[in-house]
């Protein structure tokens, strides 16, 4: 199923002078970059795949339009969510942030964060060359914000003395990479996988000898082979959340969806 | 409504609904006579592990999956000429899902879900889906025109048609091929909800009113109709998923019509 | 002389280890009307499966219209089933059941014509369900449904019709009717008939040859003769006492008299 | 006197909107063999179906050993179906299928014992099926098939016994072993018995009564006497001349003599 | 395989994949004989409707999930008196999966792994696991002992068993409902696939070589055995995902006994 949820935005001016250019992607954290960047010179929507089970896989006919009507695309990969193509009209435009096949999470890190920024930017500085200053300016802006918060975290997690974790999913990786933790083990290597339990007693093995002193797993995980780590190495979950949501208090943007991360593995480790 | 035609993805799910409706209406008689219904649900899961196959081999999944479903539809087909095809479907079931994790956990990289890609809603249809359909469907009705009668034969009296010389197993094993050729490219347009509920629904409806296999499939293929237009209607005015919503209006008018039928004798 | 529609010479038939069938000869010849008699057990079934082509043999020879009977032109070959099996609940009329015997002859791609519909309301007036013609098949009585077969079965106008307990189910009357229909066509369309029955008495009267079979064939006469009583006792037993043939009631007096 | 076992009075029972039955009229009395025939879709099975509580009737009053049909203790009533429609291919063998029969006698919560299975076994050998009773069921021929659900019904041991065209692919040595089982059973255990049978001649020569049905019970007579052949006419329509009435071969003539 | 045994999760994998193994060997002759392959398959689609009624409603969907596949079965169960089960699981199974996307679609913001509520791994069975499942096969096997041969009797002849006074549909439907409640219970345990392959595949293998339905039920918890624990050793050897690994041998095991049985026929 894909959820999709209409950002609200205040129509100010367009592309070209007619109706403002529709912008639409599959998840919020980037949608959420692009109206940063935008701003108001463009409609910013977003489409999640909350649950990308193949029974499942159905937009209502107003999200169908939705995305119908948008005249730009940006996408993570095509792996990840070129499914939004078919959707689309024949002339919309279609970017993707990532290019070769490879683990898509890239929101989820300050460094790709940052990438992902300057890419945005140069895709409307080609459509809309006329407000490329304006472009520049907000990309910019953002970007060091961005920065700020990983560098105050990079800080606080340095004086971290433990700082193995083991991960559900692969979907911290890079964000582990940003913030120099050590991944011991991942528990499901990639979607639709299964442990085996070579693998299983393998990442037992590497954190009995090593320490782990947090698993990180999205939030409402009920699998039991959780229940085996933290039994085994006696450490707690670390419930994250990999998409946010605008309507929670503490993850209603991109970047407070990466400090409501970054805290709660923070708050995990210093104890 | 008529603004929605607008839309191309309206216009091309509506003309996708009115052939799935017609062509699925048609195969449901043989799916509920023969008992075939796990076969949309078996064949729809082996895609599963076909696509695993397609991501280990770097081959493209929907080639890999279409061969990997029509291997699993001949396996069936051969093993249900002797035991019944329930089993088989499900022991296949279970062996294709095992061998799509097997081999997903052979590739060492990132596994993307790549399912989304491989399942298909009634929104997403394409100009070329369509063609695709039509040929399909045209593919289809020649077949049964040309053998209609002995199809027929077979499924009423498999001994009889046996000692006559009719090469019933030769026509029964097309039958299941057909079926999973239908079954594995139309998940990949519809999704498996909506290709098992056009499948099994209409004849389950039919056959509780008629008593003559014409009229049931003729009618299987106008209450098909009938399901989609106003699961899409209604789906749109309450914007619900419009598949879920075709689905669960046919399987209202199932059990509505099993509950009359019942009161009535 | 033209070949025989049947032959059959030496023929064993096993059921894994078991042998069910030994030392069978036989011939049915063009237009003859042969019965097969004997115990329940006895092999009648399963021989008629071997000529049908539908259960392998393990030593003899079986001609059926001068081949093989896995590769003879079973469009020539009309089946009845001892147990009908048809699926449950299929919805179709008492017509088009019948109509299905022409399906072989019609051949693939072709359509039932006028002449195949003639065949077949022809058939169903010939067991007198006409007027049920278009009743749907599963409302019908046992009887009723078993005369729908037979009817499918004439229909067919085989060069040999292989009728397993025909007259299974059917009342008096159509019994009757049943077999004088099958003598008439006989002569009519120059088939042979192949039948297993249980009714000793009226099939002797009317049939060419009688098969007593009992794992193998003990007597194969002509009608007409009764049986010799030591090959029934072969056959059916030593209880055969009770079997009285009177040349006037031919065996059809299964009790004792009163 | 005691209550009949069956009582049946202005029954009339319809499928959809069709009459199949009407003006029904039967008492079947403790002990006593009646046995229906009549044209084959006269009614006979619906009849017995509703007797056993499986079919509803429109009109009139039915008592089954005091009881309304559907509140009979069914443990008392044995039944063989006409066409038997058990799970295809079920792995069980012979002597298990018969001792079925005893489970509804048996009740909830227990376990066959030794005096079932004494039975069980009995009743195979009065079908003389004690000798296969290891065979799956499946292995068997039509008549060792229904020899077997025959011995089934008889271990039962029921206070009525509904046997729906019991002798169906019987061989002429069980059939005739068959019917005298009947009567000793009866006299043993004092049960009813109400049979359907399309064999005229043999089962008028042993039964206590004889109802001729189509639609209606045209004759409700006592066995031993003849049926009159008005009657006989009105049930099986005009073709009936055929049926020879001689009183030393009663009923069992179906050819023209020869 | 010995070291395995230090950890909990290993122990307590072996002990809940031998009760399994004898439970669903059991129940495998009557999903084989009465045709319910597809029950399994089925319910555990059923419990996605169920996760996500829970979600929308804000309850446990774990909860809801059983409640919603028990109900799921019973309409199974009620229909399939009259007609045949297979269309009826087929439309339930599209129906309910419907609902669950309806349901998800009014669901406007949450983040939920949804399909972690619904797939299990033996890997994963808990200490309180184990009491559920001997429980639940004290339960099951209190039940058949006591109906055991009124079960069978309706298996094997339901017409007579009703002329018979058994209560034919009462019994039917119990048994309906308790493979429900076995199916729904053991896939949030030890997942989908397998729950199918431990109830489809022994009594598929053993019926082709057993005549009487005795030995097929003693043999086929047998079975179960042997492909649990060879499949198990296996994966672990050859570094694959247990469960897949199990149902692989067993799938093998199936089609290399189909082939054998039909060389000796
Ligand atoms: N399920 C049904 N629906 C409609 N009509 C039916 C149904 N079953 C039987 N009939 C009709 O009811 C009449 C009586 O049928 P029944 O089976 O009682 O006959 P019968 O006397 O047992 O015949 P037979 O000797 O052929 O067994 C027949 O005309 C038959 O066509
Ligand atoms: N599938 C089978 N497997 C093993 N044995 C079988 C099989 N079918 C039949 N038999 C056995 O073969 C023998 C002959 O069976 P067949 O059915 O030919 O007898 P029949 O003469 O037709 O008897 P009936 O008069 O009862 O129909 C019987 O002993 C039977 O038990
Ligand atoms: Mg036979
Ligand atoms: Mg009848
Ligand atoms: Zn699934």
């Amino acid at each position: 199923m894909k959820k999709l949820i209409i950002y609200p935005l205040i129509i100010l001016f367009a592309f070209g002078g007619f109706a403002k250019t529709k912008v639409v992607t599959s998840i919020f954290p980037i949608a959420d970059i692009v109206s940063n960047i935008v701003k108001d010179k463009a409609d910013v929507k977003y489409v999640i795949p909350v649950n990308a089970n193949p029974h499942t896989f159905e937009p209502t006919p107003e999200q169908a339009k939705i995305i119908a009507q948008a005249d730009v695309f940006i996408g993570v990969s095509k792996q990840f969510d070129g499914w939004i193509e078919k959707f689309l009209k024949k002339d919309a435009k279609k970017y993707y942030l990532q290019r070769r096949p490879a683990n898509p999470h890239i929101w989820l890190s300050f460094i790709w964060g940052n990438q992902i920024i300057s890419n945005i930017k140069l895709i409307f500085m080609k459509l809309d060359p006329k407000n490329k200053k304006f472009y520049t300016a907000n990309a910019i802006k953002y970007s060091r914000e961005l920065s700020e918060i990983h560098k105050v975290y990079f800080a606080k997690f340095k004086s971290l003395k433990t700082k193995n974790v083991i991960q559900y999913h692969p979907a911290w990786e890079y964000l582990a990479k940003d913030l120099k933790l050590n991944i011991i083990g991942t528990i499901y290597t990639g979607e639709s996988k299964r442990v085996s339990i070579a693998h299983l007693t393998s990442i037992l093995k590497i954190g009995k000898k090593r320490g782990a002193d947090a698993l990180l797993c999205r939030l409402n995980t009920k699998d039991k082979v959780i229940d085996i780590y933290e039994r085994e190495l006696k450490l707690k979950r670390v419930e994250l959340d990999p998409i946010g949501d605008p309507k929670s208090k503490d993850r209603n943007s991109y970047i407070n969806l990466l400090i409501y991360n970054c805290e709660k593995i923070y708050q995990a480790l210093n104890q | 409504m008529i603004e929605l035609l607008q839309f191309e993805f309206a216009k091309n799910a509506l003309i996708a609904g009115t052939i799935i409706s017609i062509l699925f209406g048609f195969l449901s008689f043989f799916i509920v006579m023969k008992k075939l219904s796990f076969l949309t649900v078996g064949i729809s899961h082996a895609a599963f592990g076909g696509v695993a196959l397609g991501i280990l081999l770097g081959l493209n999944p929907y080639i890999t999956a279409i061969f990997f479903c029509l291997l699993t539809g001949y396996l069936i087909a051969i093993h249900g000429e002797k035991s019944e095809y329930d089993s088989v479907i499900g022991i296949l079931f279970a062996f294709t899902m095992a061998l799509g994790v097997i081999f997903l956990s052979l590739k060492k990289d990132y596994t993307f879900d790549i399912m989304s890609y491989l399942f298909g809603t009634i929104l997403g249809i394409t100009k070329s889906d369509l063609f695709l359909l039509i040929g399909l469907m045209i593919g289809v009705f020649i077949i049964f025109y040309l053998f209609f009668k002995e199809i027929i034969f077979i499924t009423f009296d498999k001994n009889v048609a046996m000692a006559s010389g009719l090469p019933v197993n030769l026509f029964e094993n097309l039958i299941i091929v057909i079926l999973t050729l239908v079954i594995v490219l139309s998940i990949k347009l519809i999704g498996i909800i909506l290709v098992s509920a056009f499948l099994i629904i209409p004849a389950a409806i039919t056959i509780l009113f008629f008593d003559n296999y014409k009229k049931i499939i003729f009618f299987s293929m106008l209450i098909n109709l009938v399901i989609f237009y106003s699961g899409f209607f209604l789906s749109y005015k309450l914007n619900l998923p419009s598949g879920a919503t075709v689905v669960s209006i046919g399987a209202l008018l199932y059990f509505a019509s099993a509950l009359f039928a019942g009161k009535k004798n | 002389m033209s070949l025989p529609y049947i032959f059959i010479e030496d023929l064993e038939v096993k059921y894994g280890n078991k042998v069910v069938l030994e030392d069978i000869f036989l011939k049915v010849e063009k237009g003859e009307i042969v019965s097969i008699v004997g115990p329940n057990g006895g092999g009648k079934t399963t021989l008629l499966k071997v000529i049908l082509g539908l259960k392998d043999y393990s030593k003899g020879t079986i001609k059926v219209l001068g081949k093989n009977p896995k590769e003879v032109d079973k469009k020539e070959i009309g089946y009845l089933p001892q147990r009908e099996e048809t699926a449950k609940n299929f919805p179709i009329s008492v017509f088009e059941t019948v109509l299905m015997g022409r399906y072989p002859k019609i051949g693939l791609f072709r359509k039932p014509g006028e002449k195949d519909k003639e065949i077949a309301l022809e058939s169903l007036k010939l067991v007198k369900m006409d007027h049920l013609k278009d009743e749907n098949i599963n409302k019908l009585s046992g009887g009723q449904r078993q005369r729908v077969f037979i009817a499918r079965a004439l229909a067919m106008e085989p060069k040999i019709l292989i009728l397993d307990e025909p007259s299974t189910g059917l009342d008096i009357v159509a019994q009757e009717d049943f077999y004088k229909i099958l003598v008439e066509i006989r002569n009519k369309k120059e088939m042979s008939i192949i039948m297993v029955s249980h009714d000793i008495g009226v099939v002797s009267t009317f049939v060419d040859k009688i098969a007593c079979l009992n794992k193998t064939i003990h007597y194969h006469g002509k009608s007409g003769t009764p049986i010799p009583k030591d090959v029934l006792e072969k056959v059916f037993g030593s209880n055969i006492q009770i079997l009285v043939h009177d040349p006037h009631c031919k065996g059809c007096h299964r009790g004792e008299h009163d």
